[in-house]
């Protein structure tokens, strides 16, 4: 390997952790001379995540094979933990998109975290630790991305997760926002209890962290097959996968630049491709798939009807994240993981367009609702416009990014279905398959909805004098448009769909992750009813919300199914309830053991010294009474002995 | 003779001692048990000179004689001490001796600044 | 004498007279700057130990421990007792760091004392003599010693919770020294039923049993583990410790965590497991239950705790639930991540005890309910509270991680249907860790500032950067360089493992 | 054969010094008339004593007074121990009592005479060989201190303390008369060397009952002296009456007294497996419960009885260890002497200490007062306090209180020797409750003083308690100085 | 049963039952004049058993001095003449033990001793036992001469509470 590629990659990560590391050390507070922190906030924050992008595209143009080098970091009783880069083009990739849109957020945030126009508060008193945490984000998702070795892995998963912590709990107006963060950072920390056992499994087993090493050993079945279930444990909490998928909904009280973040590239994304990464173990764990896949069919839907339903933008966007995820594994568990990455790519193109674009609305309008938006095509022009690309591009309008990515999907669900191509059952592809294209007929219904209640009709606010947003803001969506729109093309480019070979994969064929075949046109008409539905709806009424055609479902749907209400019975709750009377006991069984031997000792010394508040003949009667009982007990020994 | 006669006297002897000691109030009488008690014990020594063979003859005499030496000059200061106290106290009920301190006189909300602490 | 020889002494010896120092020398600042001093030295001097010969060149087996530099002098011949002291891998990560901790809390002191009775350079000495003990611990290579030392520590320690501490001071100091001499005693009838079967006290010739009958070891094991539980704490023996903690001053907390629990793990890993392995190998799965509930339990009553030193306390139950449960795999890995685990807990949580300190001292009240949003008025203390949270739930990157993700690992690696629940639980109290972490986060940090909070000033003094940067440092360095600890270690966890049936 | 035994007047040196300081005394109190002379006279009566028994102590053992194989005087390594140690304890406790005598109600005379009577009662009692002397050099070590304990004129706490101490001290005296004497009508023979080798041979005689009783009598009746449980209630009411050098004295060189007769008879004379169980027994109760009930005293020299009382019990716990054949084999049995030997040196040591700093802290001819007037005594008086902190943490057995910790470790050690692990554990438990009162007392030696006045130290108490504080550090650094001369 | 045998058997009765009247009679005086009879019986007993110098020991010491001294305590102390009531504490447990005592020690004696017989010794004449105690046992001799003294001098000590005044005016005056 070459040392530049090295550099290359480890610059990577290395640039955005030291732009996050130096920006902590900013004075975070309202200070005299918080304008020049804000500058230099501003400045480590674009050029770490500037520097990581550069990186990546140097690596883009110079990785055509897997690379790979690692040193021992550190050997613990014969387990290798190594400090190790591993690259290919998948990888590369995925860099590229991370530090891209990071980019793009980074530049987005200095604009979106100005002092609003209908708030008098200073929104961004505290700036630069919410750049430098951006930045920290950023690098341990590329750390995972290009990471060699699993424990290093975990490393950027876990500090993801610290900082979707951080960044969510940001906005200190929000008195949800706290608990939101904790609950992002908790429901994936206990997916990650799956993924750090999973890990030891298969660590333990290879006597080695190094995911080279770990691809190569031959485990036994039922290892396998527990370590990757293990494993995907923690791919559902990081990727919002059900029934893990709880957080990310809420995690919407983050500001919506983190949002985009968190959606588009980094946290939700890494599930995705940490599997994609050990691919050939899951392939040969049929039975891994298989759950897979029921958790995607689910997924899929699930994210969808919540979305159809949902009143604040940032959530319906939030649900579509869910089911669009659901997309990606689902292409995963049919053993399509080209297919997976390439939706993940043009996922994380569209969906940070969409976020941003949503941003300036929300800046605009000041509210996130969509029952207080409306008509505003005309106010905001560029934004509309950019948002249909979006939210074409979600639905899967031919041409645009989304429609070949999805297609790819599909194919290859279909493909497991009825040829039973791939690694997983058939049944698992059927799944796959159905719930994919009734997901494509909601997506539609609910892009629709979404575009025409905030940018159709009348407007609702009359008050309200929208415009398009300042530059800072405008030109990261103008510039996500352009990949949102065209990335699906590139999937006809041999080079680009090579890259998305993934490790197992050495057959040598060439990855075709576009089928131009007669059942394109299956989704394309699921895709018209579904918009059409909604647009239908829309039209007997303008100002009324078509989801009121729901009916009953409505509720249902906008509380997510109430699988809130059901972890917060089965878990949440328990949980406390168990805290509290594990503190009950500890206080009063455990130490109230040690102090009632304490207690006890000094009541046995007063009921002793009891016996001796008396008078001078019971001391004459203890001698002999004593002399006695000794005399007595010793005869007696002697007798019997 | 039949040594067991007067080893059981003295038995018996010692058990009225400690009955004696036991029961009395009056620091005299109980006295007096004591020196049937230190009787039983010369019995005794003076019997036992008889059944065994000692290494030393009359050792058990020898003993009883420095017993009885011995008894007379702890009487001697018994008394002188229970005659100090009947001048301090007019009385030389034992039962009036007390072993403990008297019973504490601090109230309970005191205690944790002494004693607890 | 070599330079090793003497800087052995010299470790032990220099507090000692620093304590003596500090207490005869006259004005109460002047003592406390020669305590400081004192403290400083004994650093300088544990720094150059590792330069010792770290191999092994002869010919033979290899023994089960090679200190670098050994000091071997008789002492008490009546009682097998020998001064005989030596450092190696296991043992000089933690002098270091208790020499290391010593000095901050005295330049701590330097800048302020605790309110509560006696004076400064009292309470330096104090710690000084703390230290003697916990450096005599960890450097003692004879049973008898090893007790001796470890003894030393338990006065000087009541007298700094009793002297300095909080409201309920008295009760708290008296538990700690109740419960933990009934640890100690434990330890003194372990240590002779060790030496009166083997007739020597001598670690190095003890290591690996000893021949030593099954009997005996599973006996000795029995009573040094417990001693050494009680030490650590181990649940179910724990309950001094939130107590103790939690009326402590600010720098009597620091050492408690930071070091002075340290005595009852190192102790497991060198005493009980080194002299009765066969005992240890038959207790592994108690240990290992036991520990496992310690994790849990300690993160469960975290979850429900309501005051901010009594949660890092208990916070501390769990942690060393993971040394523990390390410990009780008896597998290379697990030992390593228990040391490892050590120093990190020693590190972070004397961080958070500082800071825990500095929160209590500005807002005058510890209580959960009445601190919120300090990141509003104090966010450089916020930060630097979150920052030592995140590494303390085991943030892998920071020290933390290494002791609990591995201790895991080991767990694994032990395999088996008990060892793999364990491993289960285990990793579920890390999400349990995490979960009361996050509620301290969120009560104290975020939210709106309570009037306790409200009139804070935002800056820190230049004593308490001076005292907190270095453990920031290290908990960040340890984190990413776990080799800083665990290189010099490996020699001797596998020497010493080496001679576990 | 000439009509009196021969006698080895160099062997019996010791004696001849202790009870020729008695007689100076007398004499001097009646020619000279002066109290200040009667003490020097005393005083150097009593370092004579001390160093006239080490001096013959280290020429070797002596014997006289034999008759054949027998003697009834043996002057080795535990006698001159014994006779150095109580000669020099007898010393501190002249010194201690400089204040008592000077505050000229106590006769000066008479007192020092006593109390140097009971020195001879003590220094004869290292080395006597018999049952008779044994007894008789007990009962003068004893009786006098009946009427020092009586001597607080007009006080009736020190007439009912005298009282208390004659009557139960005369009834266990009689139950141990009692027990010599049914043991010599099974045996035949009063010479306790004689004696051991007789219930050695005579496997008739081990197996009647009679015999293991008079053996547990004989134990019983000297386990007063060290106020064993249940021999006990006597002690703390004594100490509390007695003036506190007498109160001193009792727990010191009385006490050990009582050892050195327990360890004579059930090393040379009893056989162990008779004595062991009754020792075990009443170690193990003597220890646990006067470390019960000393957590509730509120009187500072009533905590210190029964302190001492538990101190006691950890004397005794190492005799314990020949209730198990394991312990009954030469070395256990020898480690168990020299364990019992060296704690009860370290003991007297540490307890003459503390009873020094009781004496410095409160004023002259006063009692010993209850805790609460120690309060903050160590912040009016750091040398003192730091020394009676010292004392105590050294009674409880900790760092920096080395010599106790050593002490504890011997009895530990002597108990693994022979198998007694259980022993052992209550030992180490009961060490813990110990440390639950002595804590107690030290914390409120450092706490906020209450005001009263501060009392200057008499020079002489506070040059004992020096003396006995620095012997402590040493011997806490040295403690092989003590197992060595205690194990001979 | 031999002559010897029947006196010691009626000597012995009237000493344990002159004991039994010392413990348990309801005037002090009497109790001193019980003890006389139950200490002579004693002394009867010593002659049977040819310890002559211990029965003559015996009358002079006890029944001379001892008892005598005991007589004058009890006047000293201003007891009543008569009967009085308040003499005894409930006595169960006095009972208990003393009988429990008593009656085990017979009960171990008898056990040892049997019905054997023996043939009595040399008588014990002052000559044989003055030899013996300067052959054998000079030292216990010796100390008790020092607890002898200690006694006396303790004895005058507490009887005579001046003693301590005078030093202290002494102690005053210096």
């Amino acid at each position: 390997m070459s040392t530049p590629t090295l550099w290359l990659a480890a610059v990577l990560p290395a640039a955005a952790l030291v732009a996050g590391l130096l920006g902590l050390l900013l004075p975070p507070a309202p200070s005299h001379d918080r304008a020049s922190a804000r500058r230099t906030a501003v400045a480590l924050g674009v050029a770490g995540a500037a520097v990581s992008l550069l990186a990546a595209l140097a690596l883009l143009v110079r990785v055509d094979a897997p690379v790979e080098a690692s040193t021992t970091w550190i050997d613990l009783g014969g387990l290798r933990v190594t400090l190790g880069l591993r690259l290919d083009g998948v990888a590369v990739l995925v860099a590229t998109a991370v530090a891209a849109v990071a980019l793009a957020v980074q530049v987005y945030s200095i604009g979106y975290l100005r002092r609003g126009p209908h708030d008098d508060v200073d929104v961004d008193h505290r700036y630069p630790p919410y750049a430098a945490q951006l930045s920290l984000f950023t690098a341990a998702m590329l750390t995972v991305v290009v990471s060699g070795d699993l424990i290093m892995l975990l490393a950027g998963w876990e500090v993801m997760g610290v900082c979707s912590y951080l960044l969510i709990a940001h906005d200190r107006r929000l008195p949800e926002a706290p608990g939101a963060a904790v609950k992002a950072f908790l429901v994936t920390r206990v997916g990650d209890v799956g993924f750090l056992l999973g890990i030891a499994l298969l660590g333990v087993g290879a006597g080695s962290f190094r995911i080279a090493d770990v691809l190569a050993h031959d485990y036994g079945t039922g290892t396998l097959t527990a370590a990757c279930l293990l494993l995907l444990a923690g791919v559902a909490g990081k990727s919002a996968q059900f029934p893990l998928h709880t957080w990310l909904p809420d995690a919407m009280a983050g500001p919506t630049p983190v949002s985009a973040l968190i959606h588009a590239a980094t946290m939700v994304a890494a599930g995705v491709y940490a599997v994609a990464r050990l691919f050939p173990l899951f392939e040969r764990a049929p039975a891994a798939l298989a759950v897979l896949g029921v958790m995607a069919a689910i997924t899929m839907l699930l994210g969808a009807f919540a979305a159809t339903a949902q009143d604040d933008i940032k959530r319906v966007l939030a649900w579509s994240t869910v089911s669009q995820i659901g997309y990606m594994t689902g292409a995963l568990a049919v053993g399509a993981p080209a297919a997976a990455l390439f939706h993940l790519l043009t996922h994380a193109a569209f969906k940070a367009l969409l976020f941003l674009a949503a941003g300036a609305v929300i800046h605009a309008v000041g509210t996130t609702l969509m029952s207080r938006m409306g008509g505003l095509r005309t106010a905001m022009p560029v934004t509309f416009w950019c948002t249909v690309v979006g939210l074409g591009a979600l639905a899967g309008v031919p041409s645009l990014s989304g429609f070949w990515s999805k297609d790819g999907v599909l194919a290859a669900a279909e493909a497991a279905a009825l040829d039973g191509a791939g690694p997983s059952a058939a049944w698992v592809g059927w799944l796959v398959w159905l719930a994919g294209l009734v997901g494509v007929a909601v997506t539609a219904w609910y892009a629709t909805r979404l575009l025409l209640r905030t940018f159709l009709g009348t407007t609702r606010t009359p008050l309200l004098r929208p415009h398009d947003p300042p530059a800072l803001l405008r030109w990261p969506v103008l510039l996500l448009t352009v990949p949102a729109a065209l990335l699906g093309l590139a999937a006809f480019a041999p080079w680009f769909a090579d890259r998305l070979r993934v490790p197992g994969d050495d057959t040598g064929e060439a990855v075709e992750l576009v089928h131009l075949a007669p059942n394109l046109v299956l989704p394309f008409l699921l895709l018209l009813v579904g918009a059409g539905v909604a647009w239908a709806g829309w039209r007997r009424d303008p100002a009324a919300d078509p989801a009121r055609f729901l009916g009953p479902l409505r509720p249902v749907f906008v509380r997510a199914f109430r699988l809130d209400d059901v972890q917060h019975t089965l878990v949440v709750r328990p949980v406390g309830a168990l805290a509290r009377v594990v503190r009950t006991g500890d206080e009063l069984g455990v130490d109230g053991l040690v102090e009632g031997s304490g207690r006890t000792a000094v009541e046995v010394g007063g009921g002793l010294a009891a016996l001796h508040r008396a008078a001078l003949p019971r001391a004459a009667a203890g001698v002999l009474a004593g002399a006695l009982l000794i005399g007595l007990a010793v005869a007696l020994i002697g007798v019997t002995s | 003779m039949r040594p067991v006669i007067p080893y059981v006297t003295a038995a018996l002897l010692f058990g009225l001692g400690v009955y004696g000691v036991l029961r009395r109030r009056n620091a005299v009488l109980v006295l007096m048990a004591v020196e049937l008690m230190l009787n039983a014990v010369n019995l005794v020594l003076v019997t036992a000179d008889t059944t065994v063979k000692a290494a030393l003859p009359h050792s058990g005499q020898v003993f009883a004689l420095f017993v009885i030496v011995l008894a007379a000059a702890e009487i001697g200061v018994g008394l002188a001490i229970v005659l100090q106290l009947y001048r301090l106290r007019a009385s030389v009920t034992v039962d009036d001796v007390p072993l403990a301190e008297p019973a504490p006189a601090v109230t309970p909300a005191e205690r944790p600044e002494g004693a607890v602490r | 004498m070599t330079f090793g020889q003497v800087l052995l002494v010299a470790v032990v010896a220099v507090p000692a007279l620093g304590a003596l120092a500090t207490a005869v020398v006259p004005g109460d600042r002047a003592g406390r700057v020669v305590g400081t001093v004192a403290a400083a030295l004994t650093l300088l001097a544990t720094l150059p130990l590792v330069g010792g010969d770290h191999g092994w060149f002869g010919y033979g087996p290899r023994p089960a421990v090679q200190p670098w530099h050994q000091v071997d002098l008789p002492w008490v011949p009546g009682l097998d007792l020998r001064f005989h002291l030596g450092v190696d891998g296991i043992s000089w990560p933690l002098v270091v760091l208790t020499a290391l901790l010593t000095l901050l809390c005295c330049a701590y002191t330097l800048w302020r004392v605790p309110t509560g009775g006696g004076s400064g350079r009292a309470l330096v000495a104090l710690l000084l003599v703390v230290e003697v003990g916990i450096l005599g611990t960890f450097l003692a290579l004879d049973l008898v010693l090893f007790f001796l030392f470890f003894e030393v520590v338990l006065l000087p320690m009541y007298a700094v919770i009793a002297g300095w501490g909080g409201a309920d001071r008295r009760r708290a100091a008296r538990k700690f020294a109740l419960y933990t001499l009934f640890g100690s005693v434990l330890l003194l009838v372990g240590v002779y039923v060790v030496v009166a079967a083997a007739g020597t006290a001598d670690l190095v010739a003890l290591t690996g049993g000893a021949g030593l009958s099954r009997g005996t070891q599973l006996a000795a094991f029995t009573l040094l583990a417990l001693a050494f539980a009680v030490k650590s704490p181990l649940w179910p023996l724990h309950s001094w410790l939130p107590d103790a903690h939690t009326q402590a001053p600010t720098v009597g907390s620091v050492i408690l965590a930071g070091v002075l629990l340290k005595m009852g793990t190192y102790g497991m890993i060198r005493v009980a497991v080194g002299v009765a392995p066969e005992g240890a190998r038959w207790a592994a799965p108690v240990l290992g239950v036991l520990a496992v509930a310690a994790i849990l339990i300690g993160g469960l009553v975290c979850l429900a705790q309501d005051d901010l030193k009594r949660l890092i306390a208990y916070s501390s139950v769990g942690h060393m639930g993971f040394v523990l449960l390390g410990i009780a795999t008896l597998t290379a890995t697990g030992l390593q991540a228990a040391l490892i685990g050590n120093i990190a807990h020693g590190v972070i949580t004397a961080l958070l005890f500082f800071l825990a300190g500095a929160v209590k001292d500005r807002a005058h009240t510890g209580s959960l309910a009445d601190l919120s949003g300090l990141r509003e008025t104090a966010p450089r203390l916020a930060g630097l509270l979150g920052f030592a949270a995140v590494a303390s739930l085991g943030l892998p990157g920071l020290a933390g991680f290494w002791g609990e993700a591995f201790a895991v690992v080991a767990a694994v690696r032990r395999g088996g249907p008990l060892w793999l629940t364990l491993a289960v639980l285990a990793a579920l109290g890390g999400a349990l860790t995490a979960a009361y972490f996050l509620r301290l986060l969120r009560r104290v940090s975020h939210g709106r500032p309570s009037p306790a909070v409200a009139g804070l000033a935002p800056g820190l003094a230049g004593a308490e950067l001076t005292a907190w940067a270095p453990l920031v440092l290290l908990a960040l360095a340890v984190g990413l360089a776990p080799a800083l600890v665990l290189s010099y270690a490996s020699g001797p966890v596998e020497a010493l493992l080496g001679v576990v049936p | 054969m000439s009509l009196v035994q021969s006698v080895d007047n160099v062997a019996m040196l010791p004696a001849y010094l202790a009870a020729g300081t008695a007689v100076l005394v007398l004499l001097g109190d009646l020619l000279v008339a002066r109290p200040a002379v009667t003490v020097a006279v005393a005083a150097l009566g009593a370092a004579g004593t001390a160093a006239g028994a080490t001096l013959v102590g280290t020429a070797g053992t002596r014997r006289t007074f034999c008759v054949g194989d027998d003697c009834s005087w043996v002057w080795g390594g535990r006698a001159a121990l014994v006779g150095a140690v109580i000669a020099l304890l007898t010393l501190g406790v002249l010194a201690l009592s400089g204040p008592l005598l000077r505050a000229g109600r106590t006769p000066v005379g008479e007192y020092c005479f006593l109390l140097a009577c009971a020195m001879t009662g003590g220094v004869v009692l290292g080395a006597a060989g018999d049952l008779i002397t044994l007894i008789v050099a007990l009962e003068t070590l004893t009786l006098p201190l009946y009427v020092l304990v009586g001597l607080r004129r007009g006080s009736l706490a020190g007439a009912e303390a005298a009282v208390t101490f004659f009557v139960v001290s005369v009834v266990a005296t009689t139950v141990t008369l009692l027990g010599a004497a049914l043991l010599y009508a099974v045996a035949g023979t009063l010479h306790l060397d004689r004696l051991g080798a007789t219930l050695a041979d005579r496997a008739d005689l081990t197996d009647l009952p009679l015999t293991g009783v008079a053996a547990a009598l004989v134990v019983a009746g000297l386990a007063f002296k060290v106020a064993a449980v249940p021999f006990h209630a006597w002690a703390p009411a004594t100490y509390d009456g007695a003036p506190l050098p007498v109160a001193a004295y009792l727990s010191t060189a009385s006490k050990l007294g009582g050892v050195v007769a327990l360890l004579a008879v059930v090393q040379r004379a009893l056989p162990g497996d008779m004595t062991g169980p009754v020792l075990a027994a009443l170690a193990v109760l003597t220890m646990t419960v006067g470390n019960l009930v000393a957590l509730r005293q509120r009187r500072t020299v009533r905590l210190l009885a029964w302190s001492s009382v538990a101190q006691a019990g950890y004397i005794l716990a190492p005799l314990g260890a020949l209730a198990l054949a394991a312990g009954r084999t030469g070395d256990a049995r020898t480690a168990a002497y020299a364990a019992a030997v060296a704690y009860a040196i370290f003991f007297v040591l540490l307890e003459l200490a503390a009873f020094a700093a009781v004496v410095a802290l409160r004023p002259a001819d006063g009692d010993g007062g209850t805790l609460a007037d120690l309060r903050g005594a160590a912040r009016r008086h750091p040398w003192v306090g730091g020394a009676f902190a010292l004392a105590l943490i050294g009674l409880a057995g900790l760092p920096p209180g080395l010599a106790g910790l050593f002490a504890k470790v011997t009895v530990v050690r002597a108990l693994l020797a022979g198998h007694a692990g259980w022993l052992a554990l209550v030992v180490a438990l009961n060490a813990v409750i110990g440390l639950a009162y002595y804590l107690r007392v030290t914390a409120s030696l450092y706490a906020t003083p209450t005001g009263a006045a501060a009392v200057r130290p008499a020079r002489t108490v506070a040059l004992a308690l020096g003396v006995a504080t620095v012997a402590a550090v040493v011997i806490g650094f040295a403690p092989q100085l003590v197992l060595d001369v205690a194990a001979r | 049963m031999t002559g010897a045998d029947v006196l010691l058997l009626a000597l012995g009765a009237v000493a344990v039952g002159a004991g039994a009247l010392v413990v348990a009679t309801r005037h002090l005086v009497r109790a001193g004049l019980w003890l006389v009879v139950c200490l002579g019986a004693l002394a009867g007993d010593y002659l049977v058993l040819t310890a002559e110098l211990v029965a003559w020991v015996q009358v002079l010491i006890y029944v001379g001095a001892v008892v005598v001294l005991l007589l004058f305590a009890v006047m000293l102390t201003r007891a009543p003449i008569g009967p009085s009531d308040d003499l005894d504490r409930p006595g169960w447990a006095a009972a208990l033990v003393g009988g429990g005592s008593g009656l085990g020690l017979a009960v171990l004696l008898i056990d040892a001793f049997r019905w054997s017989r023996v043939d009595l010794p040399a008588a014990g004449t002052a000559e044989r036992l003055g030899e013996q105690v300067f052959r054998s046992w000079v030292l216990p001799f010796e100390v008790l001469s020092v607890l002898l003294l200690a006694a006396l001098v303790g004895a005058i000590v507490l009887s005579r509470p001046d003693i301590g005044r005078r030093s202290a005016d002494e102690g005053g005056r210096q």
